[in-house]
């Protein structure tokens, strides 16, 4: 499998996990979620709304720069995508820097709307391709969003997952854990287990991510390249063959 | 607003910006007047505070570099795809400016407290964020209507002495048009006035049309204009300008190191190779 | 949106708007769906909860006069240069309908509050106003942020149904265009769905051009659209249309007594000679 | 003196009490006001901005209905116009109606923004041509706005004065009672104290308030009917002669 077939896996993994959703938002720095968007939306017209955040065409907000986090504290976007350079076994993640706070080192960009849109967006779909016991930890060093709250803490949404290049776990909120639900070919459950720095559940029969559907994946590399590109250009230019 | 746009040099637009002066910034995405930011490297500003609306990037990184700033007020500092940024990234490690970390809403909501003259803004989420645990403003309050505990992060207002964004249009009256980008038109009714670099200036009323007029920053908000063409470069902008790749790709080589920065603000902002 | 707009009528219209439905509605010279209206009176809607946005006009009037109206809550009912509204009067003499009354920013504070899911806003001002004393929801609190007294008001969030209005254009994809009549977007916003009418229907999308696009409210916040030319008839339309005033006359002259009212509703709601 | 005189002279007086603005808002259905602020403009260039609000050609407001009370919130309107059913000796106001609240009778449009805008705007004129003891009362029934607030109320603005067909008189907020400034051509003394319905300050010597300036008469009358005319046309058709 090339990393172009396993970035078009990811992207169909992910587009079946948006099909339940009315409106999907997804950052401009997002190619992976942003062409599963657009990809579900052409396969089942629905999600019925993506909404390109940072780009001009593809997004439909005329509100300013805060319609994005009113529309999702009115319940109004169902799925949502987060990363972090750190991401730990309660799902709390980290945008803000390694080691101690306000000197990290290194320091990224920061929190952004993770602070916010963890708890408002009912679908959280954690997405990082980097596997590795530096990114996936056992305790964030920064908690820029957590994972979970109190009962008494107004919650409408927070993870539903984490899916990165090796597989794919499901969160449980009130184990405060992750299961693993399969691997991706080409990673095993060994892998897995020496390249997360957290614990989670899993069953020594984890099943294998299944193979995208061909005709999905049809659709992708024919109808939905555009669009992709049209958004995406860099990273179209690296998984679609120049035609 | 004069008329006389063309009076106005970019140094005293620059120059009207007094050291310590609270900025509110768009994100790079938005509009950011680069003309003005290497005007005010030029003059040397200091102890800028700046409010990254929501977010900051290559603005902040070149006013951090040059000393401009005391503290940074943002949700991040983000040069997207180019990675991190070297000049912030130095003066985080070495804590050599002040950091007021938020996140997105939080900022909107203090610029929005502001605008509507209240003292804070409630806003959900938040609750158990080191964001909140580190920022020196934001208080839990109970939410008032509620007969549970229901604990809520109160936002005082955030009002900045001026916004400082670049745009597409101006018109003669001093009204400013920014299509959709209504945190520009927000960040500038929160602030006590707006300072506005415009890729053109049109000689009839933005008010003539309602197509236009459903886009226009009012003149009553707005304190200077300067007419510089393409002052996001080399940031990409919204009306048409894409960012200079190949610039940001030698901004990243050469802000690397301390020497290799200080030949960049040589050459691209004391140098007159600059555009503006 | 679905695109057949042509599919349904403005009775279907009116009967998705559910007996009991707390409807947000603009003033009167913002863009009053009147077709809608009087379709709401042919069906004999029941016990609407109407929220003026900030106040109310004929289209409360006619509502309140024909039966259609538990509560009003408002900063105003108008008609302005035509004098007291009679079913109104009628209606607050008798104790007929609920009156909740308010004051201009609270409603807008109200909605934005809902608009931002937060559970309230603060508001300076109306401490001391009898409004605030007979107020059902509003709260005195103190100012979290303040070492000594301060009281402010908190104005707790107002989430209509449906926000119900009268707009310029609409196209396929089921987006409006409103210009800047921005209020209009913070009750969609607000309200869990907005019922438009408009006076005509685009071909090409409302995204094509920046221009357009700063006065669009996207389909995401749309639930239902109709065609219907003229729709704010008698009222004027900040689009073009003048008050219909020999209209607006008869009218005052047949509403002073409950026969001539009937009669007015007969002739100019359930009859066909209303334009919808 | 006519009717006409009598409304420009009124609009030439008031026009004078702006001329220390940046910025006044007045409402669409306030015609004397309106007039003012326009001649204010016209003569002296201050007021700088003048908005009419529920016009569209002459108000530029561009972010909806809300923006006129954020403005004012802001400090940035100097100048507006209140008037009401009823105003009392200290000046509260009543927009809301006669007799017990809420069974009202007759009942009034309602508050409108007064509960606010009174708050926040340093200068508001009180306009109300009616000067009887019907308006000016001892006591409002209801308070839509109140004319003081206690020193722990936050509170940048309030009544400057009040301006009837009969007479100006100031606002003393300390003291909390209106004092008679002037008196119009055609009134006096005795006939302002036989229509007012609550105890004021007045001197014997009460002048007369002074006849329009000849030159901004003039102006109003040559240049100002014109934009006067296009935003109050009915009114307009009252006091200019047709030509």
């Amino acid at each position: 499998m090339t990393v172009a077939d396993e970035k078009k896996a990811l992207i169909c993994l992910i587009a079946g996990l948006l099909r339940d959703c009315n409106h999907v938002a997804v950052g401009a720095a997002s190619p992976i979620p942003g062409a599963a968007a657009l990809l579900a939306k052409a396969a089942w017209g629905s999600p019925r709304h993506v909404n390109i955040l940072g780009s001009v065409a593809n997004n439909f907000f005329t509100g300013g720069g805060g319609e994005l986090f009113d529309c999702a504290a009115q319940g109004r976007i169902d799925a949502f995508f987060l990363g972090g350079g750190q991401i730990d076994g309660e799902a709390n993640i980290n945008l803000m820097g390694r080691g101690p706070y306000p000197t990290s080192a290194p320091r990224w960009p920061g929190t952004f709307g993770s602070a916010y849109l963890y708890f408002l967006i009912p679908k959280v779909i954690l997405f990082r391709e980097e596997h590795t016991r530096r990114t996936l930890v056992e305790k964030v060093d920064f908690i820029s969003a957590p994972g979970v709250s109190d009962e008494k803490i107004y919650r409408k949404g927070g993870p539903y997952g984490l899916i990165t290049s090796k597989a794919f776990f499901m969160f449980n909120r009130k184990k405060r854990r992750f299961s693993l639900l399969s691997i991706h070919p080409g990673s095993s459950l060994e892998d897995i287990l020496d390249n997360t720095g957290f614990a989670f559940d899993y069953e020594e029969t984890t099943p294998v991510t299944p193979p995208p559907d061909p005709e999905l994946l049809k659709l992708l590399e024919m109808d939905v390249s555009r669009p992709v590109a049209e958004v995406y250009p860099n990273f179209s230019a690296t998984i679609f063959p120049v035609t | 607003m004069p008329a006389e746009y063309s009076d106005l040099s970019i140094s005293d637009f620059a120059s009207a910006i007094p050291d310590g002066a609270k900025l509110a910034i768009p994100a790079d995405y938005a509009g950011v007047s680069m003309a003005a930011t290497r005007a005010l490297i030029r003059r040397k500003a200091k102890n800028l505070h700046l409010v990254g609306v929501p977010t900051s990037g290559l603005q902040a990184e070149l006013l951090i570099g040059a000393g401009c700033v005391a503290t940074l007020e943002s949700s991040a500092l983000t040069l997207g795809e180019y990675g991190p940024a070297p000049r912030f990234t130095k003066a985080v490690r070495e804590g050599s400016i002040h950091l007021i970390d938020a996140t997105c809403p939080a900022i909107h909501a203090g610029l929005q407290a502001s605008q509507k003259g209240i003292p804070f803004m409630p806003l959900r989420g938040i609750l158990g964020s080191d964001v909140l645990k580190h920022h020196p403003g934001w208080k839990v309050i109970q939410n008032p209507f509620s007969e549970s505990e229901d604990p809520i992060v109160a936002i005082p207002a955030i009002q900045p002495d001026i916004a400082l964004f670049h745009a597409p249009l101006a018109d003669r009256d001093g009204n400013v048009w920014l299509g959709r980008k209504r945190e520009l038109v927000n960040m500038s009714h929160a602030s006590k006035t707006a300072f506005v670099t415009v890729d053109a200036i049109c000689e009839t009323s933005l008010f003539e049309t309602e197509e236009m007029a459903a886009g226009v920053l009012p003149t009553l908000y707005v304190g200077e204009i300067y007419h510089a063409p393409n002052g996001s470069w080399p940031l990409p902008f919204w009306n048409g300008a894409k960012v200079d790749d190949a610039h940001m790709q030698e901004y990243m080589k050469m802000a690397a190191s301390d020497a290799g920065f200080n030949e960049y603000l040589e050459r691209y902002v004391y140098g007159e190779s600059a555009m503006a």
